[in-house]
């Protein structure tokens, strides 16, 4: 075993610790978010270089498994993975980086995952000005600043800019989610900002690029975690819940839909694991794309199956399975349905 | 085998369309269009206006006060009725407690419960399901211990939709602990406001309350309450369960939906887009399929066949077009499906694209269609056991 | 019941009896083709002005349904319904229809169904010379001429021709279809022909599409018979067979297999049945085309699970599965699959 | 859980698909390709090619006189192999009389045997299912009668595959009828030209003969031809059925076959093909899904662990892509696949499109997969019991 995998194994541990922590109210009731920093969680992801722990997709794959297996609110994909990611794919960027790592700065993501950036930068004397709505920003509620890709005037391509939520012109309508996370609309009505607060290198098309690779896997990690629990939850239940004088899971036609789930979930582990191991290259990038894409199809199908075999149960907002199933859903309506990405897996195909 | 509609059929479809189209409310067109959620009010007037026309108990006999349709007008009525955005009036009273009453009750039941849910005006609810006894009827634990001239009803139900709204709940108890389940199962009508009834809403996971626990405690039912023989629940609840598959096809509310997703598509531009018009395309031939078998299943019945448990095979591919649809109007509508709130499906907000507003809330509700009615599980071990008589 | 109705019953009735007769050894030992003419199934779905019964599409299907459950070999689907069906749309192939009906002439059909005509026809003189290669015409080793859609020299649009296989420049070359059907390449070489021979009123478009949904109901009720003995030999069998020490019938996700191979039996019935009372016009096409369609759909997962219940011995050429579904498969190369027909079936939707 | 070659695996990979590419006659390959027949010299040739390098026992510990390469060397092989339109190396020798030989053999049978099967001198087949008796042994019927150093075999096998080509059957036959099934079947080795062995063909649907009946009447098999203890059959075929479903993938097969409907996808100009194109990523993704299930498990049997009944997932995942992939080839050459002749499948006839000649005959011959080597259904069975733990 290497050595990273020796940290990342560790780190599992960790997760499956602070999971169960707050399922079973053990949680310390302080802000989620400096517990997460006090974990170092805000910097494992990121380049030693950088002040980071250097444990890249493979961190976050376990931080992410975590968020789906306890449902935790924490905002770790939109800030750390989204917006942290592309700052530190910024050379412009460091003190922000550095903020974000320090749980001092909460930085929202302004772009989504394959769609073209919503807000138009205009020039403005030495600075620029930025007009526009972003919609569903993760969590921008509780965030003091949005990262926005916006069009730059007529020069093309895109930029990146920090953007203070409390700069003028900067309005924010929260709403919540399906699943009962929040996100919001960003207006942006002429908001000036100074030259240095773009912060990309001309364009920032190439690292959104690689940043949308690493939402997909951090999304389809946090897609196993839940669905983990959905099939664990269903077998459970199957071996449990008695119909007609025996346990249903006694019968035939149910046993082998469980065993399909427990296939489905195994191949989104599969991909996810090999995805995050993967390191980077084009390779990782279609292990990537894959796991996200498989996450949904197995999350479909395992969530519609575990309400159904839970029958009327199931169906209930104080069963755990609709929320769940719920995560899913909106994971796949923020960052898009499987088909939306057949292009991006087969522009990763190498012969 | 063909189907051929007489010139009286074709005029009395033609006026229940005018009729229903001229008096459905356009706000409640639109809620019921756009997955809002409905009120009370908004149930029971709409069931106003069909029991004007003596329509809300459409299925009726004659002799029981109905209008006496045959299958093909009912069938003609079912279209007509589904291709307008009207809500699906409530059937606990119309399509269980009334038929029971009318077949198995006696002439004073007859008269004391038949006119309150023919017109509208008696409020039911199904009390069959229990915790660990759903689709499987023989684990009922709800007791009901002769008392003189009442019974004294103590347990749990669970499940039921509209407990909260109800006047009167038609229910399944155990007279008879002694000899085995299918022997000792009463049919029972309670009045929702008897002492010793709690009724505690179940949220469901699209945000919703219609399904309810109802705890009976000490609840005192008048012995005249029970319908037909002591012990013979099971036969009555047996009885009610084909004429249940057979309605729940909802082809002609999937055939409504198909084309409001197409509408949606068209108005979202994206008539264009091969995969939708590809799952359109195949989603209208699988419900034109289920509308053919329906159809055949009802012209063998004007026949003077029973359905029987054939009409399984409609439950089971209603259900499954039915969510294939709420599915894929999420998929349609995908980001825009992300605005969710609570007062957009009460009908308090506006929305830009009020149709994708609903969508998730009705794709999670569509879950229960296999669910409940006995879950598809049941329908196809009923298919087995008595068409295919697999052993 | 109709007087139509009762007609069809009986010869639905004289079809099984044709069936049975062969399946049991009881054929004449003539030849085959009179003992349909002798039957009346010739004549069977042309009007009653031209000579025919008048009994249309629902006495083609009848017949087809038998041709599929006993996997007749006759060629009625390629002569009477495709050949014959646009020899009795053509005003001035009355004679042609005639010599067809009474057996004495068979010509199959030099048209493939949603395909442009593979054939092109130039003036020369009054009359026209031929060129080109019709490719899997149907049973053309027993016809004496074939009926080919050309495209005629300058003028556009689709043109029928009678082409007697005896003239000079046909060539014929036959092979075996994969379930043991023949077909054959016509390949005409300046064949030429006198003006007479062309038998279209100036386009044949619209007429032949009327003969291919008529050709599309003829094949999936051919679909609908040969299925229906898959369902039924499957459904005898998990009955009889024992695994475990006990059928493998009374296993539970086997049950509800067979409960979906019925259903999807029941689909494909119904919608037949509903085209073939249809008569003409759009709702007619509809679900004609429909029929066809979910003939396949049916057809391929019956056909599947038909061979995967039997076992190895669904496999093996002596057991009658292969060749049902071999059936099924070929009709579906010929005649186009789904979502090939699905713009058809779309252009036939009314509202 | 990460799975890094190392450069020593890395040249070690390089030389197999060098050796391969440089060693495949071109005749066979566009064979394979084309899925025609092979004939018994094809396969025997082809294994030759590999035996020299001592690569037919490819799993083979060295003790056995194989390679004794590692579980990562063994996945490389593979995945070079599968890469190159190779012939399916015949498994029945290497990967089953082998093993169960080296592993339960004693040293005498081992001399005698596996330089036979190593060296692709001796054909193999194996005598398992039975009428009656396919993927449940307990049914088994041929009996095998001690009568001093010999035993009496009396009985019949069914889809022998390449029985008719065979010099050797291993064969599970009684040898005690008064246990429990699974204490009285016995393991022998039997040389086909003995007498009393009948083979009668059995041709399959796509009008090849791979299938066989075998008849035993009267086989006289010496007793030290009898692998391990009487009684103990039973253990040696389940100690098989593991190692079995983990090479019954076929993944770097699929992966292949998936190229090359690419590539005939691209000469039949149908890129543009929006339908197609979804198709095929939607495979390749399911595909690399498999691939990495196979990966992960590998890597825990490089540390030791036995893959155990988890393999039976890459056999129902691996089967049932492999049959999508045939059909996908039928749908995509469409009436191209009407010319079928078994001249073009004996590879006697050219074809205008030789992609489309064996399009069919694949798709019905791939039936088979999800059928033999344990049925998908029994594999399912054995998840849900063995790693699902359900009762």
């Amino acid at each position: 075993m290497s050595h990273l995998d020796d940290e990342i194994h560790m780190l599992a541990e960790t997760v499956d610790r602070y999971v169960a922590d707050r399922a079973g109210g053990r949680a310390s009731g302080g802000d989620a978010w400096t517990e997460l920093a006090d974990l170092g969680w805000l910097l494992l992801p990121y380049p030693e270089a950088a002040g980071g722990l250097g444990l890249g997709a493979a961190g976050v794959s376990a931080v992410m498994q975590g968020h789906g297996r306890g449902l935790l609110p924490t905002p770790y994909l939109p800030f750390i993975v989204m917006a942290g990611g592309a700052l530190a794919r910024c050379p412009r960027a460091a003190d922000a980086l550095a903020a974000v790592m320090a749980g001092e700065r909460r930085v929202a993501a302004g772009f989504a995952v394959g769609r073209p950036a919503a807000i138009t930068a205009e020039p403005d004397g030495a600075g620029w000005r930025l007009g526009g709505t972003q919609p569903h920003v993760l969590a921008v509620d509780e965030a003091d600043a949005v990262l926005v890709a916006a069009r730059p005037g007529a020069e093309g391509g895109t930029g990146l800019f920090l953007v203070g939520l409390d700069l003028p012109g900067v309005t924010v309508e929260t709403y919540p989610l399906p699943d009962g996370r929040r996100a919001g609309r960003v207006i942006l009505n002429g908001v000036a900002l100074p030259a240095a607060d773009r912060l990309d290198d001309g364009d920032a098309a190439a690292l959104l690029g690689d940043v949308e690779t690493a939402t997909l896997l951090a999304a389809a990690a946090e897609n196993l975690g839940a669905m983990q629990v959905l099939y664990e939850e269903t077998l459970a239940y199957a071996k449990l819940r008695k119909q007609f004088g025996r346990p249903i899971g006694s019968f035939q036609s149910l046993q082998f839909r469980l065993v399909d789930m427990w296939i489905k979930l195994d191949e989104v582990r599969s991909l996810v694991a090999s995805a995050a191991a993967a390191g980077d290259g084009p390779e990782a990038a279609q292990l990537a794309v894959a796991a996200w894409i498989q996450s949904l199809w197995s999350g479909r199908s395992i969530g519609e199956e575990a309400i159904q075999l839970h029958g009327a149960i199931g169906m209930t907002e104080e069963h755990a399975a609709g929320r769940y199933v719920k995560r899913i859903l909106v994971n796949e309506l923020l960052f898009g349905a499987p088909e939306r990405h057949f292009a991006r897996y087969r522009s990763t195909m190498q012969g | 085998m063909t189907m051929i509609f007489s010139d009286a059929d074709k005029a009395f479809a033609a006026d229940v369309r005018d009729y229903l189209a001229a008096n459905l409310p356009e706000e409640l067109a639109r809620k019921v269009r756009y997955n809002q959620r409905l009120t009370r009010d908004d149930y029971t007037g709409w069931q106003d206006v069909l029991a004007a026309r003596n329509w809300y108990a459409v299925g009726w006999p004659a002799e029981a006060g109905g209008p006496g349709l045959t299958q093909t007008q009912r069938y003609l009525f079912e279209r007509a009725y589904g291709a307008l955005p009207c809500p699906h009036p409530c059937q606990f009273g119309i399509a269980m407690a009334g038929p029971v009453i009318f077949t198995f009750g006696n002439e004073e039941q007859k008269e004391r419960f038949l006119p309150g849910i023919r017109e509208n005006r008696d409020f039911w609810c199904q009390g069959y399901s229990e915790p660990g006894a759903g689709s499987d009827l023989a684990a009922l634990k709800t007791t009901a211990v002769r008392e003189g001239d009442h019974y004294r009803v103590n347990g749990q139900k669970i499940w039921t939709t509209w407990a909260n709204w109800a006047d009167w709940m038609f229910c399944l108890v155990k007279t008879d602990l002694q000899v085995k389940p299918q022997r000792g199962i009463s049919f029972l009508l309670i009045d929702m406001r008897s002492p010793g009834i709690t009724v505690r809403p179940i949220r469901t996971i699209d945000g919703d309350h219609e399904f309810n626990e109802v705890f009976l405690n000490d609840v005192m039912v008048p012995v005249e309450n029970r319908i037909g023989e002591e012990g013979q629940g099971w036969t009555y609840a047996k009885f009610l369960l084909e004429f249940e598959r057979f309605s729940m096809s909802g082809a002609a509310r999937s055939r409504r939906v198909l084309s409001e997703i197409r509408a949606d598509a068209e108005a979202l531009g994206r008539t264009g887009d091969a995969r939708l018009a590809e799952r359109l395309t195949g989603l209208e031939i699988e419900l034109l399929a289920l509308e053919h078998m329906e159809l055949r299943l009802l012209a063998r019945s004007v026949g003077g066949e029973n359905p029987g448990p054939e009409a399984s095979k409609l439950k089971i591919r209603g259900t499954e077009i039915a969510q294939a649809l709420s599915r894929l109007r999420v998929d349609l509508h995908a980001e825009d499906c992300l605005v969710h709130s609570d007062a957009f499906l009460d009908a308090l907000e506006p929305s830009s694209n009020p149709a994708a507003g609903g969508a998730v809330a009705t794709y999670l509700n569509q879950r229960k269609l296999t669910i409940w009615g006995g879950s598809n599980e049941v329908q196809r071990m009923i298919l087995a056991k008595q068409i295919l008589e697999l052993g």
